[in-house]
Parts: structure tokens; C-alpha cells; sequence
């Protein structure tokens, strides 16, 4: 096999699930998924903690004075699209556009980092004009670790984006990097996943109150 | 599993991928509008005790597209992870019940 | 790079071949050897303990290097001498018990190793920097948080990422059992170990999440002045206690239920017969690892949780005697009836019966919330611990260790030297622990540095000390067995105990890719299906072929490495932000090589079918 | 090997041995001789619980020594190959069942008495009379403020007999645990604005062991302190005492004045207070002539006292006394005189006609 993996894949002669088609693509496929379960608890974590703080803000700002949706609504939207951009990609995986593919991912990029800067200008703002940091109270701490990790893995995606797309540049899909493209796929897709929950629990209820 | 398909099999395989891809705009399309009730619900100030409730359902809702279309949970073969994140969304449950219901100062 | 060619090699090569090895067999030998290590050092701060508490206000070592010492001992024993031995088990036999050439991700495994390890030496190395850790293997805020010096800054960074490792260990271990297993092995044909490992492997996976929460908590409180755990700045310490015994808890039966499974072979090994209730077996394991989720709270019932949450608690507790029950009755029909051989791997295994169930009878006491409020936080506590820690865990390791040490190493450890390591460790184990139920019923607290003469402590307290010098002396034994057998010990067979399972059709020990060719099951315990029924050997799934394997690499041990170092830069940038520099050096170390890791093709190499049929590798 | 049994029954002996040797610890101190309603409830709950483990214990022992002793394998038997069972369903169902029916016979009553346990509130009719003691546990010593009552003290606790005395716990500065094995059982002191609660019903006289229970520093194991159950007329003549102290009396001794001077000089004042008064840096000294013991742990008489005042941190390591004033060896320490008077001072300060004595 294994040389095999890395010539580039033609329509005509190559599998359905080009992601599945070999044991390592298999064995990443599910071992990725499995460490999406832990990830839930990771979050899950965070998520409960930060429940559990959310109004020892002390002296600042509460979660409804601090937060504006405006923004956060910018970044939900960019955040959206990007995961329909990298389902697009997949698409164009499964079709075997190794063009496409790279071309749509590099969208999905953009927009992750987009949203970056939306949340960089977001803490900045909280940090510099409403005297909401990660060490004024223990709102202030569950608030950045959480958002933060998100924003971290956010980080991580990107990078791994970018370094999948820039080593395979050159030579196409193969059946070695494309299961490498689609866990990274998922992993984006998890990204938003959580995401939907930081707005609705962090932003909508805080706003709620 | 059939590991080479021939240029007609691909073709269709083709067809199918589109079809699908038609799907998930669809999901797309229903992930913004539920974003968009639950922000209007919020700006437009209504009870909190119904607006809490609703905006966490219709964001499950909007995770269940992800995970079941753009993640492709739905296609076959998914069995173990589906259970492997239930798995992890029962012990994420109990933790956020825990950290909500029993850390009370 | 095969096994046949390390013997060969000088030093120099065969420590390169280890610290880049892929190979779950060099693998588990690295966490053996690792794992005992620490156990060493785990029992020696054991035994100043006992030293300390052998009489009355006793001055052997400080107040503060006490609470360093036990802090220490439990945190090293369940992180680095328990976890990673189980660890050395799982590796060694899992692939080889479903007839897999290897776990599914190799280079994982390595990483997994290399990330515990260093994790415990960061952790270990507090004693030489100004102090260990001193809050106990709980870590309860604030004391932790408030604790000056930089011991509980070893202690976060440290089980960080050697937890790290644990978790990849696990998702390593389910993807390997779901997608490696041979044909004709289905899940209701896996043998027992096998399946623990597998339920183990889900507990690693949902419990690990939180502690590693939990301890970027802390190290923000601690490092990054964050206000999770300080009640001053609306922090809230009961945040850490659910976080870590949420974690906590399955991590118990982490410990425990790969032993379950390995006794189970055990047994049945030993009594020549299959195992009674199989699948009530499977069902067991399965629901006490659903339940072990559900208690966490027992720990806690003092806290103040109110009587509610405390009443839940305690009843979902109390459900798991039932499963576990299950699984000790099944166990003793499995020898019923049986021809019962008393080699020194099933006399650990039935000393182990009575001894687990007595401290699983701890257990049910104390989970009996309103008598955990006398109980809790006392010796009556450490000695339900011990119980099933020591006359479960640790007696499973003696029992698998010596069980697979013939696949190991091709060597069988001295019977002999066996049972007379057995018998000390075991009367001391029941000397040391049994009384420790009394003590802390007649008032003792755990943790204490001193207790005060005329308490009516001081007979049990010397008791306790005898026994612990006991178990030292059956771990020298047992240590000595090592040696002898090593110079002296007697070449084993493939199949030395008249094994069941797979791992007992290939060469001890087997040649690094394991099977020649794939082995087509034909029932549970097939190996003795084919003893029984057919000619003794497993039949090929497959035709002899090539064979794919990967390559060995030393980017896990960079890493892991570069964590190290980084974890020192955090640790010592509250002192001095130059220290920011290393912190950074060391995450672009490891970076940088998931960079290269990432960049770099490994394909792995082939054996070819014609080398393979020239017996390459084989002895 | 062939001595198994035999093995077994000496290590069964031993235990019982050792268990007669031991014997039931000190009456004041173990949970094993219930002076109170909670350890009392407690201790029925342990012993339905241990009724029930020697039940299983037994069917458990029974099973295996006869397996074990009836089927090794025998010399000759060598190549004996024993049927393959592969299970017993009604076996696998009365193992299953039969626990299931003794937990819950070992649960409702845990459900019950934890319940019991947690009703802290006094009932209506009582709601004037009950006795409701904040409790701070602060490292290494304890203070009690008895609600409503204008007292304040540290270390002793004083409880009339009889009845239940209601207690809010919390602390001061890292988590400590309340515990009067005799008496009831433990909870956890949370620093912060959570307060938990319990009761104290003693059921006679007595001067109880208390001990901290969570680890708390390094000198966790030396916080211990006594609850003094007197009867109702002497706890009523205590309350009446400590309500009149009069923090101004001069002392009668001349070496007792100039230690009271020295108390203010040194700063002591600084820490301790002596009269009603919140829980402060170290404990209230008020009635420090009636203690039990010295620092929770040292006899109360004028050496141990003196040595406690010159070297806090040889007998409490981390205790916040340690370098407060000179009594470590860098600076000019506590002279012997100093030490001497103070202690003078302190040993008088004596406010109450009841002491631990009187709850013997
Ligand atoms: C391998 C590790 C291990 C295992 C297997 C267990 C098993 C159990 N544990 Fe234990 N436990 C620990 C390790 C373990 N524990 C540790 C390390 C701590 C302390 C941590 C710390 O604070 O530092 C602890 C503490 C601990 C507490 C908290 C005490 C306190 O701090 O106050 C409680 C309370 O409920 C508890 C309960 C139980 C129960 C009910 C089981 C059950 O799983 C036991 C089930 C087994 C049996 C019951 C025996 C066999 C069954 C039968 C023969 C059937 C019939 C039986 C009946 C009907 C009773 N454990
Ligand atoms: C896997 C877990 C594990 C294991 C195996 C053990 C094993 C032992 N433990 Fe402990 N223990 C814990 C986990 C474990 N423990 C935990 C989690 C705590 C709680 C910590 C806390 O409160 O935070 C604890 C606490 C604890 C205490 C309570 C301390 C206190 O509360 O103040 C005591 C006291 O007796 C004790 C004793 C022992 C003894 C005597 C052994 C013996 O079984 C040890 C036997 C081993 C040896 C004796 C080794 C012999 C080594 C040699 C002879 C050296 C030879 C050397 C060379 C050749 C170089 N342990
Ligand atoms: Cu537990």
C-alpha cells in the first residue's frame, strides 16, 4: 500500500470515501471522533464553570451591561459560513476537485480569521474601556477561559488548515492527506458547534440576564 | 466496500454528492434563520423565562444539523461516534447540572 | 529493528531504539520499567509515613515535609506508578489478545509514553526545587491555591501533561480495539482483559476532560492571578472538588477494572475453564463503568451539598456493590469445578478475592452518607482505599506482571522467589490496612502529621508501621526475582500456562510484528478451541503477504520534551517573566515538531513475504 | 503453599488480637462509644452496615474456601480437563437479586438519617431558647459566637447537655472540617459567604476531642479543641459569667500586671482579644485560664506556656503567631522573664466559675 497512498487521486479509479479507504484513514476517523466525545466534557467543563461564576463580576461590569450582540452576531454569521465553506470543500473532496477543495478551505480560513479578529477587537475593547479583565473577579476569569478556549482552538484550526493546504499544494489529493483534510474538517465543524453554545449561553442568556 | 468505481459508478456518485450538498444548504439556510430568531427573541426583550428555554432548544436543534449533516453523522458507519458523543454529552450533562444545581454560593 | 538485531546491538543503539520505539511490546517495557520505578519511589515516601506515625507525637520529619510526603506518595502512586503499570499491561497484551500487529497509532503510543513520563519527572522533580506539592493528591482550594513556593505549580504542570498522555493512551487503546481486532473476533469473542481495557479506555476518555479543566483552573489562579478558586474575588472553591472527583472518581475504576479483566483470564487460565458468565462478565464491566460516573459526590458528602444531593449520591454508590458483586461470584463459580493451579500469578489473584471484597465492603460503608460524616476524611477512609487499591490493584499488577512477564521478556519469573515475595507483602498488607479501619473509627484523621499520645492510637498506628515494613520486604523479594530471573531465569515456552487466548499462539517473545499471519477466531478463548478442537495451532485469516510497519521516530520524546521545558518557564515566570522565554522555547520545541511531524511523510516500511518465510525476526 | 488455611487463621487471629489490644480508643474521642444524638444515629447506621458485610462477607468466604480446598488440582489429575460451563442463569440471578434487596434494605435508613441529620433548624416552639453558635475555623484554632448572646471565645466550646445545639460553620481562611467523633459527626468549613450547618446534642457531661478534619497546613493535625457538655444550670451560670467579663480588672499578682503590660507593648492586642470580639488573627483569649489545653494540644500550666509563647513554630509549625513579635531566633527573642509574665497574665485570665473540671 503505502506508496500507493501518496499518488494523487483520479476520478475514474478511486473510492467513494477516499478519507475511509485505507486502515490509517479509518483508524484516524474514528479516533478523531472519539476525541470529539472528550472534547464535549472538556467544554462542557468550562461551560459549567463559567455557569457557575457568571455573576461574581464584584466590582465590574455584569454580563448584561458588558456584553453588545451587535458583534457577536458579525461573528456568529462569519462562523457559520465558514463551517458551510469547509462542507463545501468536502464536497468537492468526495468529487475529487483537489482545486476546489483547497480553494474553498481557503475561504473557510479567511473567515476563521476574520472571526479572530472580531474577538481580538472584542477583548480589547472589554479589557481597555470597560475594565473587564481576566484577573478583576471571578466572572472576569470564567469569561476568558472560557471564550478563550474556544478562540484557542479557533487558533489551532487555523494553523492546521494552513498547513495542510501549503504541504499539499503541490501534489493533489491522495489517499494519505485525505483523511487528514476531513478530520480537520471536523474539527472546524466542532469549532462552530461549540460556538453556537458561547452565544446562546454566554451572550444571549447573559443579555437575558 | 467497493474500492474502485468505474467512471459511470462516479458519475452517479456525483449526482448523489450534489444532492446532498443541496441538503445542506437547506441546513444552512434553517441554521441562520434559528440564529436569527434566537438574537430577535433576546433584542426583542420577551420573558425571560420563555426566551431562556427556547434559545438553548433551537441551539441543540442548530448542533443537531451540524453534527448530523455537515459533520455526516447521518450516513452509515457513524454508529460508534454517535455513541461515543452521546457518551460524552451524558457526562457533560451531568457536569453542568452538577456545577449549576449543587455549587450554589 | 526487529527485536532479534536490538539483542546484538551496544548500549548506545538499543537506548536510541527505546527512545524512538513505535512498538507497543518496547512500549509496554518502557512503562514497566517507568511505572516501577515510580512505584519505588511512591513506597519508600509510603514508608516514611509509616516511620512517622510508628508512635506519639513523633518527630521523625517536619510538619510541612509530611504533608509534601503523603501528597507525593498518593499523587505518584496513582499517576505514575499505577496508571503507567496498568498502561505496561494494556500494551503488551491488548493487540496481542485480538491478533492486531500493532495499536492503531503507533506514533501516539509513543507520544502517550513520552508525555507521562516526562510529566512525572517535571512532577518529581519539586523534591530538588524548593519543595514538593503539599496539598494533598486532591489539591482542595484554596490551600492549594494559597500554598506558597512552587510545589503545587509541579503538581498542576506536572499531571497536565502527563494526563495528557493518558488521554491519547486512551483513544489509542478504543480505536485500536474497534478497528484492529482479527477476523472472526467479535466483541462478544474478546477476552475479558481485552474488554476492560476497552471500558477503561471510555473512562480515560470522559473522566480525563475534567481534570485537565480543573488544572488549567488552577494553574490560571495560581500562575495568571485568575480568581476561579478564591472566595474574596467571588470565586468559588467547591468548583475544584466537583471538577476533580468528577474526574476522580472514574479514575478509580480506571485502576481497577483492567485488573478485573486480567484476573478474569486469569482464573480461567489457571482453573482450565472458561469463564462463568461471560456476558454477564461484559455487562458487569460495562455498568460500573456507567455508574462510576454517577457517584463523584461521595467524596463530598461533608461539604455541605445538602441531604438531596447527598441521598442521590449515595444510593447511585451503593448500585455499583451489585455489578461488582456480579463479578466476584462469577468468579469463584469459574474455579468451581475447575482443576485449580496455584501458580504464583493465580495465588496474587485469589489472595486478591478477599482482600477487594473486604475493601469494597469499606466502600458500601462509606457510602452511606450520614455515616460517611464519622467516617470521612479519617484512616477508616485510607483503609477502604488501600483495600482496594493495594489487595486489588497493586496485587493485579504482581498477578499480570508476573502472568505476562514470559511474553515480555521470554523468561518465566522464578516461581519460587514468587511465593516468597507473596507472603509478606500479603500479611503485611492485611497488618498494615485492616487496623487503619479501627483507627480512624477511634477518632484519627488522615493527614495527620502527629497524633497525640494517650488517644488509644498508638498500638494500631505501630501495628500499621510492622505490616508496611512487611510489604517492603516482599517488594525487595519480588525485586530480587527480577534479577535472578533475568541472569538465571528459565527460557519460556510459547505457551508456558496452558493459555486460552491469542497472545499464547506466538513466540515468547513474539517476533515486532507479532502475528506472520493474521489469525482467524473461531470462538471465545480461541487458542483452546484450537487445543481442544483442532490441531493446537490458530489458522491463518490470510495468506503469507508483506508486511506493513511503521517507522521508528524520536519526535514523540522532542515533544514531550519541549512540554517539560515549557512547563518549567510557566512554573518560574511568576518569579521572573524572563522566564516567558523558556515557557515559549519550549512550546515552539514541540511546535515544531508536530510541524515536522505533520510535513514529513511517514509511510512506514514493509517486511517482505520472502524475509518473513526466512523467519526475519523470530528468534 | 499447603499451609494456606493454617496462614489465614493465624492472620485472623492476629486481627482479633490486635482489635483486643487496641481496645475501643479513648471514650472521648471515638465514634465507636456514641456520647451524642448524631454519633449515636450514626453509629446504629454502622452497625446495620456491618451486619450486612458479615453476612456477605461470610456467604463470600464460605464459597471460597471450599473452592479453593475441593478443587486444586490434584497430583494425578494432571491432564483432567473440567467441563467448559459457560454460566447458570439462576445462579447469575440470585447474586444479582440478593444484593440488590440488602442495599436496599441498608438505604432507606441512610436515606433517612441523613435527612435526620440535616435538620438544623430548631423547631417553632423552641425557635427563643435554641442555642445557635457560629463557628470559624481559621488556621489552627477555632472561635464560636454564640448568636444573640454577646459571647465570643475561641478553642472550648461550651454546650449545655440535653439538648441540640444548632451550629453555622464557616472559615476564615482555607477549608476547614468540625468534628466531635463522640458526639456527631463532621462539616466542612467553607471560607466564603457559604455557611454550613449542623447540630451538637450531648448526651452527658464531658469534656469531647474535637479535631479538624481537613487538611489545612502543615499544622493540621494540631488543631484540635474540646467541646465542654456541662449541665444546663452551669452552661446558664457559664453564659451569665462571660456576658460580665470585665477586660479592664487589674490583675491581682504584680508579675501578672506587668505581663498585661507587656501583652499591649508586644502587640499582642494586635491579634488576640480579650472580651467579646470577632474572630481575629488568633484566637480570642478571654478565658484562656479555663483552656483545656494550651494551643489545642499542650497541657495548660505556665512551662508549656512559656515554651509556646518563645517557640510557637517548634510546637505549631505555620502558625500565623511565628514572627510577630520576637519569638523567633533572628530577632531579639522573648526573654525568659517576658515569657514568664505573660503567662502570669494569661493563666489569670479566668472569667467563668465553670471550667472543663466541671463536666467531668
Ligand atoms: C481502585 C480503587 C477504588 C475502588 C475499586 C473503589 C470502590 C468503591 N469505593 Fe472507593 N475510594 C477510592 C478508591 C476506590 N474505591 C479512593 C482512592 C478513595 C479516596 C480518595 C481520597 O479521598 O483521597 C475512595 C473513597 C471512597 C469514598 C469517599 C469516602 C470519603 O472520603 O469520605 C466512598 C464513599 O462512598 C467510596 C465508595 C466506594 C464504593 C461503594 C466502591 C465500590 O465500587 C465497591 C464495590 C465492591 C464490593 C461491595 C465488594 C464485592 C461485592 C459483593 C460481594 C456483592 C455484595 C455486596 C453487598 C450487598 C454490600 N470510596
Ligand atoms: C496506587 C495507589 C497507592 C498505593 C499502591 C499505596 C501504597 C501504600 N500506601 Fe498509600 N496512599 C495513596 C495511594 C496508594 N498508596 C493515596 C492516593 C493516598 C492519599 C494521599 C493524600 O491524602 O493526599 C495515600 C495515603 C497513604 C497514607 C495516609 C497518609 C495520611 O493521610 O497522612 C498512608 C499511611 O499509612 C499510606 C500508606 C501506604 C503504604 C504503607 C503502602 C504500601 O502498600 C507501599 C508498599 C510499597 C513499598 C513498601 C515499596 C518498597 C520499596 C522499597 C523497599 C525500596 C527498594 C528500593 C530500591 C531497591 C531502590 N498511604
Ligand atoms: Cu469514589
Amino acid at each position: 500500500m503505502s506508496a500507493e497512498e501518496l499518488k494523487e487521486l483520479k476520478p475514474g479509479q478511486s473510492p467513494n470515501e477516499p478519507e475511509k479507504a485505507t486502515l490509517e484513514g479509518k483508524n484516524k476517523f474514528l479516533g478523531f471522533w472519539f476525541f470529539l466525545g472528550g472534547e464535549t466534557v472538556l467544554f462542557a467543563s468550562l461551560f459549567g464553570t463559567y455557569l457557575a461564576l457568571k455573576n461574581s463580576n464584584l466590582d465590574g461590569p455584569p454580563d448584561e451591561e458588558l456584553f453588545g450582540l451587535e458583534l457577536v452576531f458579525i461573528m456568529t454569521m462569519i462562523l457559520l459560513t465558514s463551517s458551510l465553506t469547509s462542507v463545501y470543500a468536502i464536497y468537492h473532496m468526495k468529487n475529487l476537485d483537489f482545486k476546489k477543495m483547497q480553494l474553498w478551505f481557503g475561504i473557510t480560513v479567511l473567515l476563521g480569521f476574520a472571526f479572530l479578529g472580531c474577538e481580538i477587537y472584542e477583548f480589547y475593547e472589554y479589557v481597555h474601556h470597560e475594565g473587564h479583565t481576566f484577573t478583576s473577579s471571578a466572572f472576569g476569569s470564567a469569561f476568558y477561559t472560557l471564550v478563550g478556549f474556544h478562540g484557542g482552538h479557533v487558533v489551532f484550526g487555523l494553523l492546521w488548515f494552513i498547513t495542510l493546504m501549503a504541504r499539499n499544494a503541490k501534489r493533489g489529493l491522495n489517499l494519505y492527506n485525505a483523511p487528514k483534510y476531513y478530520i480537520a474538517s471536523l474539527y472546524w465543524h466542532f469549532i462552530d458547534v461549540v460556538w453556537v453554545f458561547i452565544f446562546t449561553v454566554v451572550y444571549l442568556m447573559g443579555k437575558v440576564g | 466496500m467497493e474500492k474502485y468505481t468505474n467512471s459511470t459508478a462516479r458519475e452517479f456518485h456525483k449526482k448523489k454528492n450534489k444532492e446532498e450538498m443541496k441538503y445542506q444548504l437547506i441546513t444552512f439556510a434553517l441554521m441562520i434563520i434559528f440564529t436569527l430568531i434566537s438574537f430577535g427573541l433576546v433584542i426583542g426583550d420577551y420573558n425571560a423565562m420563555l426566551t431562556v428555554p427556547v434559545i438553548i432548544l433551537l441551539a441543540c436543534v442548530q448542533v443537531g444539523f451540524q453534527l448530523y449533516y455537515f459533520m455526516h453523522m447521518s450516513h452509515k458507519g457513524h454508529g460508534l461516534p454517535a455513541l461515543f458523543l452521546y457518551s460524552g454529552v451524558f457526562v457533560a450533562l451531568l457536569t453542568i447540572i452538577a456545577m449549576v444545581t449543587i455549587v450554589w454560593w | 529493528m526487529s527485536t532479534a538485531t536490538a539483542q546484538k546491538k551496544g548500549f548506545g543503539a538499543t537506548l536510541w531504539d527505546y527512545l524512538t520505539t513505535v512498538d507497543h511490546k518496547k512500549i509496554a517495557i518502557l512503562y514497566l520499567v517507568a511505572g516501577g520505578f515510580f512505584f519505588l519511589v511512591g513506597g519508600i515516601e509510603a514508608m516514611l509515613i509509616r516511620i512517622q506515625l510508628i508512635a506519639p507525637d513523633n518527630e521523625f520529619i517536619s510538619a510541612g515535609l509530611y504533608n509534601q510526603m503523603f501528597t507525593m506518595h498518593g499523587t505518584t502512586m496513582i499517576f505514575l506508578a499505577a496508571m503507567p503499570l496498568i498502561f505496561a499491561l494494556m500494551n503488551i497484551a491488548t493487540p496481542l489478545q485480538i491478533g492486531a500487529r500493532d495499536v492503531a497509532f503507533p506514533f501516539l503510543n509513543s507520544l502517550g509514553f513520552w508525555l507521562f513520563f516526562f510529566g512525572g519527572v517535571l512532577l518529581n522533580l519539586s523534591w530538588f526545587f524548593g519543595g514538593a506539592p503539599d496539598a494533598g493528591w486532591t489539591a482542595y482550594a484554596p490551600l492549594s491555591t494559597t500554598s506558597p513556593g512552587h510545589g503545587v505549580d509541579y503538581y498542576v504542570l506536572g499531571l497536565q501533561i502527563s494526563g495528557a498522555g493518558t488521554l491519547i493512551g486512551g483513544i489509542n487503546f478504543l480505536v485500536t480495539i474497534v478497528n484492529m481486532r482479527a477476523p472472526g473476533m467479535t466483541y462478544m469473542r474478546m477476552p475479558l482483559f481485552t474488554w476492560t481495557v476497552f471500558v477503561t479506555s471510555v473512562l480515560i476518555l470522559f473522566a480525563f476532560p475534567a481534570l485537565t479543566v480543573g488544572l488549567f483552573l488552577m494553574m490560571f489562579d495560581r500562575l495568571f492571578g485568575a480568581n476561579f478558586f478564591d472566595p474574596a474575588m467571588g470565586g468559588n472553591h467547591i468548583i475544584w472538588e466537583h471538577l476533580f472527583w468528577i474526574f476522580g472518581h472514574p479514575e478509580v475504576y480506571i485502576l481497577v477494572l483492567p485488573i478485573f479483566g486480567l484476573f478474569s483470564d486469569i482464573i480461567s487460565t489457571f482453573s482450565k475453564k472458561r469463564l462463568f458468565g461471560y456476558s454477564a462478565m461484559v455487562f458487569a464491566v460495562v455498568l460500573i463503568g456507567f455508574l462510576g460516573f454517577m457517584v463523584w459526590a461521595h467524596h463530598m458528602f461533608t461539604t455541605g451539598l445538602g441531604p438531596v444531593a447527598n441521598s442521590i449520591f449515595a444510593i447511585a454508590t451503593m448500585a455499583i456493590a451489585v455489578p461488582t458483586g456480579i463479578k466476584i461470584f462469577n468468579w469463584l463459580f469459574t474455579m468451581w469445578g475447575g482443576s485449580i493451579r496455584m501458580t504464583v500469578a493465580m495465588l496474587w489473584t485469589v489472595a486478591f478475592i478477599p482482600s477487594f471484597t473486604l475493601g469494597g465492603f469499606g466502600g458500601v460503608m462509606l457510602a452511606v452518607a450520614a455515616a460517611d460524616y464519622q467516617y470521612h476524611d479519617t484512616y477508616f477512609v485510607v483503609a477502604h482505599f488501600h483495600y482496594v487499591i493495594v489487595g486489588g490493584v497493586v496485587f493485579g499488577l504482581f498477578a499480570g506482571v508476573t502472568y505476562w512477564w514470559p511474553k515480555m521478556f521470554g523468561k518465566i519469573l522464578n516461581e519460587k522467589l514468587g511465593h516468597l515475595a507473596f507472603w509478606p507483602f500479603f500479611f503485611g498488607f492485611h497488618l498494615t490496612f485492616f487496623i487503619q479501619h479501627f483507627l480512624g473509627l477511634m477518632g484519627m484523621p488522615r493527614r495527620y502529621w502527629k497524633f497525640q499520645p494517650e488517644s488509644g492510637l498508638d498500638l494500631g498506628n505501630l501495628v500499621s508501621t510492622i505490616g508496611a515494613f512487611l510489604m517492603a520486604i516482599g517488594t525487595v523479594i519480588f525485586l530480587i526475582n527480577v534479577v535472578y530471573t533475568s541472569i538465571k531465569g528459565e527460557k519460556a515456552s510459547d505457551d508456558p500456562w496452558d493459555g486460552r487466548t491469542l497472545e499464547w499462539s506466538i513466540p515468547s517473545p513474539p517476533p515486532f510484528y507479532n502475528f506472520k499471519q493474521t489469525p482467524l477466531v473461531r470462538g471465545l478463548d480461541p487458542l483452546w478451541i484450537e487445543k481442544r478442537q483442532g490441531n493446537g495451532k490458530m489458522t491463518p485469516a490470510e495468506p503469507l503477504g508483506d508486511i506493513h510497519m511503521p517507522n521508528n521516530t524520536i519526535i514523540p520524546f522532542i515533544m514531550s520534551f519541549g512540554l517539560f521545558v515549557s512547563g518549567f518557564g510557566f512554573i518560574y515566570q511568576t518569579d521572573d517573566k524572563a522566564w516567558l522565554i523558556v515557557a515559549i522555547a519550549g512550546m515552539l520545541i514541540t511546535l515544531g515538531s508536530m510541524f515536522v511531524r505533520s510535513v514529513k511523510d511517514d509511510l512506514g516500511y514493509h517486511i517482505h513475504k520472502e524475509d518473513l518465510e526466512k523467519g526475519a525476526g523470530s528468534e | 503453599m499447603k499451609g494456606w488455611m493454617g496462614k489465614s487463621r493465624i492472620l485472623f487471629t492476629l486481627s482479633l488480637l490486635m482489635l483486643f489490644l487496641a481496645g475501643c480508643g479513648d471514650p472521648q474521642l471515638s465514634a465507636l462509644q456514641p456520647k451524642g444524638e448524631g454519633a449515636d444515629t450514626i453509629y446504629d447506621l454502622m452497625m446495620l452496615s456491618v451486619i450486612i458485610m458479615v453476612f456477605v462477607g461470610v456467604v463470600v468466604m464460605v464459597i471460597y474456601f471450599f473452592v479453593l480446598i475441593r478443587y486444586r488440582q490434584k497430583k494425578d489429575q494432571e491432564d483432567f480437563i473440567p467441563k467448559q460451563v459457560e454460566g447458570n442463569k439462576f445462579l447469575e440471578f440470585l447474586w444479582t437479586i440478593v444484593p440488590i434487596i440488602l442495599l436496599v434494605v441498608l438505604a432507606v435508613p441512610t436515606v433517612q438519617k441523613t435527612f435526620m441529620l440535616a435538620d438544623t433548624t430548631p423547631p417553632e416552639d423552641k425557635k427563643d431558647e435554641a442555642i445557635t453558635i457560629e463557628v470559624t475555623g481559621k488556621q489552627y484554632w477555632w472561635h464560636y459566637n454564640y448568636k444573640g448572646q454577646e459571647i465570643q471565645t475561641s478553642q472550648d466550646l461550651y454546650i449545655p447537655t440535653g439538648e441540640r445545639v444548632y451550629l453555622k460553620l464557616t472559615a476564615g481562611d482555607v477549608i476547614h472540617s468540625f468534628w466531635v467523633p463522640s458526639i456527631a459527626g463532621k462539616m466542612d468549613t467553607n471560607p466564603g459567604k457559604n455557611e454550613n450547618e449542623m447540630f451538637l446534642h450531648a448526651y452527658e457531661e464531658g469534656v469531647y476531642q474535637g479535631k479538624c478534619a481537613e487538611l489545612c497546613g502543615p499544622s493540621h493535625s494540631l488543631m484540635d479543641f474540646k467541646v465542654v457538655a456541662v449541665s444546663n444550670e452551669e452552661f446558664d451560670q457559664w453564659v451569665e459569667d462571660m456576658k460580665n467579663v470585665n477586660t479592664d480588672a487589674t490583675p491581682e499578682s504584680q508579675s501578672a500586671q506587668e505581663g498585661k503590660e507587656l501583652f499591649q507593648e508586644k502587640n499582642c492586642m494586635a491579634c488576640h482579644a480579650v472580651g467579646s470580639s470577632p474572630a481575629a488573627v488568633g484566637p480570642n483569649l478571654t478565658a484562656f485560664g479555663d483552656r483545656d489545653k494550651i494551643a489545642g494540644i499542650l497541657d495548660n500550666d505556665k512551662e508549656n506556656l512559656i515554651d509556646w509563647l518563645q517557640h510557637p513554630e517548634k510546637i505549631k509549625p505555620g502558625n500565623k503567631m511565628t514572627g510577630k513579635y520576637g519569638n523567633t531566633d533572628a530577632e531579639n527573642p522573648l526573654t525568659d522573664e517576658e515569657a514568664s509574665k505573660i503567662a502570669d497574665y494569661l493563666l489569670q485570665l479566668k472569667p467563668s466559675e465553670i471550667t472543663p473540671e466541671d463536666a467531668q
